[in-house]
């Protein structure tokens, strides 16, 4: 008998706020980039069990489409870390403050 | 050397509490929620064809599906930019004094 | 056709001038703004518009068709001029001129780009006149501040920017109030109108159309009272009534002078015509019902005014607190509700556009040769420059309302109209009008006390410029401006004045005080 | 229209000329040989003999009156309001005096001005002709909105006229000075023009072929009040007063403008401030005309007055006291043309005094003679003040009498008119002036005889300072060696001085009447005149009005009955002008005449400064308004109601300054801010939707 969806939903919740704390906490730009990518596949992990609850492949298809951009959005990051460590001789998030008023 | 990790009070754990009252909120949600019965995939029909069928909006698969041909085409696009963004900032500028250390120049502080 | 034509000649030749060289600019700007000039002398002449526009009257140059539909309102270009509206496109178009002749001395730096945005301040003037239809009103009622800010915060004096800000930001809120307050209108007519023209709007208003807003929850006179309210203010700020006066003196100052001339001579207007257009017009009940608020209103912004002209010592500051007291007078004439009451305030906007604009020009050509306009630092400038010091007396004559000129022509009849309307039980305006009166001391008092400090006694001017006779294209301006005055002040009537009452007569209901002496009274 | 047009189409002429030599002076006046003095004289002169001819038509039995244009009319407007043309007996005659000494003085320029090489003339002869226009339009205008204009314009041009030597710091100031007093009084005046057409729907005066005037309207509503019935429905009055009261206050307004212009008591202090104009000036405006045109409105209005016992009352109260007052301060001045302005003053005071005191004809004569005597008196002046090289101090005058003949013949009659003394014509009109107001006093209401004792006290200090103005400059030694050999006046100035010399003695034969009372054959031209023209306007109808409203009926001393009235009141005024006379004559007769102003210690000294009267309406009009409220009104504004205008503009600004801080730089902070958002959002979401199973909502 299939797995109910509610517990998928959670799962994925609970992966969601996994990634959620790690941006919150983590100062490293690295482990940032990492927590984004969990909650990418969060998100990911609802669109599948959606798409199995509806019988509709569109969920699995956009989730691949998903995680190509997800790649995308990191091959970016890193070059942006990349440069931070460049001009901040560090890849501490906090300390690259100068971007404001 | 790696640091063992500990359990990190103080700010973080305000956090992590948030985080995980928000968890709470989201399964009560998802919990007491009721979706009815999964439709499921019936049938032998093989998924992965037909997500191939899909990607390229030809609807020949067992299961329906919308057709992601445009955002194919864009997605492709897309991967390539981030490429070449990806490249342009790694890029160092030739003439740049770089320290043995492969540091920017900048980076002898 | 007509309107269209005087409005596209004003964008083309604001066109055509922004693009022709520094050194032509001047001349070509003014030889093209002699085409509008003409073109609404000749409206004037041949004007056949008949009662007023918002209440069925017949209009003269009248267009309209449909422009945009937006959901149950179909909005449409909706021009056309009644006695109230005409006299004041020409004083536009009189005034833009002169102001542009008065340009060529003080303007040496980017003329043309000066004289494009005057002409295009005049396209929006003409249009802000001419239009009937809320949504074209109000377009053009804000392309007017665009020109503005860029003429007084481009060529104008030391706090230019301040004062350009100020004017803008000051004159937006406001227009974003009168805005709430008429959609409050609109919305509250509910589905009785079908588009935003105002003759429509303002028939189904005084036919007692006006529903409630919100489910109920304000009251179709609530409504009327702060639309009323909320209209009196966004207009108030332009009149500039008393509160909301502060930006008039420094616009002015900074402003170069022949901007001054037009802010003062007609953008002012604006205010008092919407005023009437809008409060007076639609909403008569409840200018009723608030007589009393506004007409010590009135009272107030002509004394005030006065005092605080008296208390200046910069000429231009002066004359821009005596807009503030005539802008007064425009007010209790408006409230008076009586046929001489309305048609003197009207006929007052006209005569003080023209007065206001030769002082200013003035001022302005006194400040062209000693370059200050503190009344301290000069002294018996007569000597060296009597045309144009006969010019300042005839023009500070005319604004303390001496007779056989407009000022007086324009005040007795706001006086006697005033004086015997019913509006306020128990002769009440009565008493608002004597004080109102006294204005005329005190604005005889501060002018002359003005002129025979900068202007009389013996020559001492401690400035390093040689004050020497005004240039003849100066000077110019100022006579024309004098003899339209005294042509204003001698034959009102066959100038502007008849005009004016037959386009104000639905306005006034025939009121007991006026029946009983009137052997006419343009009862609607 | 009554009269046949014939002459009085040529009735606008009058005006107009005066009118046309304005725009001539002003546009060619520099190219004329004389800078456009003759264009004046040629239009004063032709407005003379028109005004002789509209004499005689009027004479011949019918006024005119005659509709110009309409200012403001059409069916939009409640009432028209329109410009006009009324001559009768009154307008004639005044239009007679104007016009002749308008040309006098035009003629006295020519040696006062041109001789004397004055700098800017075509702009003098240019502002005279304005002013000569303006009063003759004044004169015969027909409703009271014109005679308001022109009475503006007047002033206006007096303004001009004192403030002409602008290169001098006094001029101007005097010139503002004189603008805003009667500018002041004009305003209370406006305020009576606005409430007569707010009450009465008309302002005309009256006159042939003019159906509606205010004077009838007022008695018709008058009449109807006193007869208890309801007022005629052409009226309302205002305030809920009834119909006496409120034109009371119609004609108190009025008052204040006509005050103002007479430089009656309160606002008197401009007049001797005007002196700074030019002496033509001062003879032809601030002597003649234009002071005249406040009491000759409210002769004009007279109808309108007579219903109203306590405004005659008060004007015949302003008149005697302002006699008094200016004659007393008039004593102790050295100028001689100081004592000449004071002396106008007390003089209008007596007219002001005669039309008070009932005596419609009796003011009317004394304005004529008046004018006639005090512009010779003042020209007079101004060929002394040529001959002294502008010093106008009389202590560095003296012995003038042999070197300027003619100048002292015509000066010593134009003095012996103003004291009163019997041939000559200021006795006649002075001394009916005072037997009306003692008539009436005795009569009708006593309340009169104050106001007739300060005027006979009044005349003692006229005798008194026109004597000592005569002696200090004609005889005695000269004092100074330019009085030793003054520069010898030409003819422009000789005839103008002959022929006001003839005129001040010959022209109270116009109405003698305590002659006529002995004589019968001798006849009271100027009463027979004034008694005949319309039927509203004339002085009869005044007269009956007096006595029906303002309950004013002659009297008599008791025990000498009406005849013995006449010759004692006429005894008295001449006995008291002797003895001012005979006192002056005593104090400074002989070579050296001391200045006896010690003996009056204290008073000196309050009379120098003219009882304080400038010093507080300075104070009122520079400290008061300009200083104070003026100063406090501009602080107020640019400090609160700009300052709340940048205030507001400081709130953006702070608060701009506190959310800026949101923006710390570090990502995880807006991350931490997006969550918190994402949060907010879902739990309000789940509460609106229920989704927690309605724990909630």
């Amino acid at each position: 008998m299939a797995v109910p969806v509610q517990y998928y939903l959670v799962l994925s919740a609970a992966i969601f706020c996994i990634g959620l704390f790690g941006i919150l906490t983590r100062r490293n730009a690295l482990m940032f980039l990492m927590s984004v990518e969990l909650m990418l596949n969060a998100a990911n992990i609802n669109f599948v069990a959606f798409s199995f609850q509806h019988g509709n492949l569109t969920g699995q298809v956009f989730s691949l489409f998903t995680m190509a951009l997800a790649a995308a959005e990191v091959a970016v990051g890193i070059g942006i870390v990349l440069v931070l460590y460049r001009n901040f001789a560090d890849v501490d998030v906090t300390k690259a403050t100068t971007l404001r008023w | 050397m790696t640091t063992r990790p500990r359990l990190n009070t103080g700010r973080q754990q305000v956090i992590g509490i948030l985080a995980i009252g928000l968890f709470a909120v989201l399964s009560a949600v998802f919990l007491t929620s009721s979706f009815g019965e999964a439709a499921g995939f019936p049938g032998g029909g093989s998924i992965t064809a037909a997500i191939g069928y899909a990607m390229f909006d030809l609807d020949a698969g067992a299961f329906p599906s919308e057709g992601f041909l445009v955002s194919f085409m864009v997605i492709a696009v897309a991967l390539d930019a981030a490429l070449d963004v990806a490249v342009m900032l790694g890029q160092r500028e030739d003439e740049e004094g770089v320290a043995a250390d492969g540091r920017g120049e900048r980076g002898d502080r | 056709m007509m309107i269209e034509a005087l409005i596209g000649l004003c964008l083309l030749g604001a066109g055509v001038v922004m693009f022709t060289p520094d050194r032509y600019a001047a001349k070509v700007a003014f030889g093209w703004s002699l085409l509008p000039l003409a073109l609404s002398g000749l409206m004037l002449l041949n004007f056949d518009g008949t009662g007023n526009a918002l209440l069925g009257g017949t209009l003269a140059f009248e267009e309209q068709f449909t422009w945009i539909t937006l959901g149950p309102y179909d909005l449409s270009w909706h021009v056309g001029l009644d006695g109230i509206s005409m006299p004041l496109v020409a004083l536009s178009t009189l005034l833009t001129s002169l102001a542009i002749l008065s340009a060529w001395t003080p303007i040496t730096k980017r003329q043309n780009q000066f004289y494009g945005l005057v002409l295009l301040l005049e396209a929006s003037l003409v249009g802000v006149f001419a239009a009937l239809d809320f949504f074209l009103y109000f377009v053009f009622w804000e392309a007017v501040l665009i020109p503005m800010y860029f003429l007084v915060g481009i060529w104008g004096g030391a706090r230019r920017k301040y004062a350009a800000i100020k004017f803008f930001v000051y004159t937006n809120i406001a227009s974003l109030v009168l805005f709430i307050g008429f959609f409050g209108l609109v919305f509250g007519l509910g589905d009785s109108i079908s588009s935003l023209d105002l003759p429509e709007i303002a028939q189904a208003l005084r036919a007692g159309e006006l529903g409630s807003l919100a489910g109920g929850l304000i009251g179709p006179e609530l409504l009327a009272l702060s639309a009323f309210v909320a209209m009196f203010i966004g207009f108030g700020v332009k009149v500039p009534i008393v509160p909301f006066h502060t930006w008039l003196p420094d616009a002015h100052v900074e402003a170069p002078t022949p901007i001054s001339v037009l802010l003062a001579g007609v953008l002012l207007k604006m205010g008092t015509y919407a005023l009437l257009r809008f409060n007076f017009t639609m909403l008569p009940e409840v200018a009723r019902s608030l007589a009393v608020p506004i007409a010590a209103l009135a009272v107030i912004s002509v004394i005030y005014g006065a005092l605080l002209a008296l208390g200046q010592s910069d000429l231009k500051r002066v004359v821009a607190y005596s807009s503030v007291s005539s802008m007064g007078y425009v007010i209790l004439g408006l409230v008076a509700y009586t046929s001489y009451g309305l048609g003197g305030a009207t006929f007052q906007m006209v005569s003080h556009g023209l007065i206001s604009g030769l002082m200013f020009a003035c001022v302005g050509v006194i400040y062209n040769v000693t370059h200050t306009r503190e009344i301290g630092d000069m002294a018996g400038i007569a000597e060296r420059m009597p045309l144009t010091v006969g010019a300042f007396v005839a023009g500070a004559f005319a604004y303390a309302g001496l007779p056989l000129m407009a000022g007086f022509a324009a005040e007795f009849f706001i006086f006697v109209g005033a004086f015997q309307s019913t509006v306020i039980a128990g002769n009440g305006m009565a008493v608002m009008t004597a004080l109102a009166m006294f204005g005329i001391v005190i604005v005889a008092g501060y002018l002359l006390w003005a002129m025979q400090r900068s202007l009389f006694g013996p020559f001492e001017f401690d400035g390093d410029y040689d004050v020497t006779r005004a240039a003849r294209h100066d000077v110019v301006p100022l006579v024309v401006l004098i003899i339209v005055i005294i042509a204003l002040g001698t034959f009102p009537d066959d100038t502007f004045f008849r005009m004016i009452t037959d386009a104000v007569g639905p306005l006034v209901d025939g009121g007991p005080a006026e029946a009983a002496i009137g052997s006419g009274g343009g009862s609607s | 229209m009554a009269a046949e047009g014939g002459i009085f189409t040529f009735a606008p002429a009058i005006a107009v000329l005066p009118f046309v030599s304005f725009l001539i002076a002003l546009s060619a006046g520099r190219y004329m040989p004389k800078k456009g003095a003759f264009a004046g004289i040629a239009a004063t002169g032709g407005s003379l003999l028109l005004s002789l001819l509209m004499v005689a038509q009027v004479a011949s039995g019918h006024a005119h009156h005659m509709e110009l244009y309409t200012w403001v009319g059409g069916e939009g407007v409640p009432f028209e309001l329109t410009f006009g043309i009324l001559l009768d007996q009154l307008s004639t005659l005044m239009l007679v005096i104007v016009s002749t000494i308008a040309f006098l003085v035009h003629v006295f320029s020519l040696g006062y001005m041109n001789d004397e090489g004055e700098p800017g003339l075509p702009r003098y002869y240019a502002e005279l002709g304005l002013f000569t226009a303006s009063m003759l339009a004044f004169v015969f205008s027909d409703n009271i909105l014109m005679a308001f204009m022109f009475f503006e314009l007047v002033g206006l041009c007096s303004y001009l006229l004192i403030g002409f030597w602008f290169r001098r710091s006094g001029p101007p100031s005097a010139a503002k000075k004189a603008f805003l007093v009667t500018r002041f009084g004009d305003y209370f005046f406006l305020i009576g023009v606005v409430g007569i057409f707010a009450t009465f729907g008309t302002g005309m005066f009256g006159g042939p072929g003019v159906e509606e005037s205010f004077p009838v309207l007022a008695e018709e509503a008058m009449s109807a009040m006193a007869a208890g019935e309801a007022m005629p429905e052409a009226v309302t009055t205002f305030f809920g007063l009834s119909p006496g009261a409120w034109f009371g206050v119609l004609g108190l307004l009025v008052l204040g403008g006509v005050m103002g212009k007479s430089a009656q008591f309160p606002f008197h202090t401009w007049l001797p401030d005007a002196m700074e104009g030019p002496t033509p000036v001062s003879a032809l405006i601030h002597a003649a005309t234009m002071v005249a045109a406040g009491v000759y409105l409210v002769a004009r209005m007279y109808g309108f007055y007579a219903l109203l016992p306590t405004l005659l009352a008060i004007i015949a109260f302003v008149g005697g006291f302002t006699a008094l007052f200016a004659a007393t301060m008039g004593v102790v001045k050295d100028e001689i043309k100081q004592v000449l302005a004071y002396s106008t003053i007390s003089q209008y005071g007596y007219i002001m005094l005669g039309l008070g005191g009932g005596g419609y004809v009796a003011g009317v004569f004394h304005l004529t003679t008046h004018a006639f005597f005090k512009a010779l008196l003042f020209l007079g002046a101004g060929s002394v003040i040529i001959a002294m090289h502008h010093n106008e101090d009389m202590w560095e005058m003296g012995g003038l009498k042999d070197r300027m003949p003619v100048t002292y013949y015509a000066f010593l009659s134009g003095s012996l008119a103003l004291a009163g003394i019997v041939p000559f014509s200021g006795f006649w009109s002075k001394d009916e002036v005072l037997y009306e107001t003692l008539v009436h006093g005795l009569g009708g209401s006593p309340i009169l005889l104050g106001a007739y004792l300060m005027g006979i006290v009044a005349v003692f200090f006229t005798g008194f300072y026109t004597f000592r103005m005569v002696l200090l400059t004609f005889h005695g030694d000269p004092r100074s060696d330019l009085a030793e050999d003054p520069e010898p006046v030409r003819w422009n100035v000789k005839i103008p001085l002959a022929i006001l010399g003839t005129l001040a003695a010959v022209v109270g034969v116009i109405n003698l009447v305590p002659v006529h009372a002995v004589v019968g054959a001798v006849p009271e031209f100027l009463h027979d005149w004034l008694f005949h023209g319309p039927e509203t306007l004339n002085g009869a109808h005044y007269e009956e009005l007096t006595e029906q409203f303002a309950g004013y009926s002659a009297g008599a001393i008791p025990g000498l009955g009406g005849l013995g009235t006449l010759f004692a009141s006429a005894g008295v005024s001449l006995a008291v002008a002797l003895a001012g006379s005979a006192l002056a004559l005593g104090l400074y007769r002989g070579p050296d005449p001391a200045e006896h102003t010690e003996k009056l210690g204290a008073l000196k000294t309050v009379l120098y400064n003219n009882y304080y009267q400038d010093e507080y309406q300075v104070w009122l009009a520079q400290d008061l308004t300009e200083g104070t409220v003026a100063g406090t009104a501009k602080r107020f504004d640019d400090g609160v109601v700009d300052g709340l205008v940048n205030r507001v503009s400081d709130v953006s600004l702070v608060s701009g300054y506190f959310l800026r801080r949101v923006q710390t730089g570090i990502v995880s902070n807006y991350a931490a801010l997006i969550t918190l958002g994402l949060v907010v959002l879902l739990v309000a979401f789940g509460i609106m939707g229920g989704w927690f199973g309605g724990v909630f909502a």
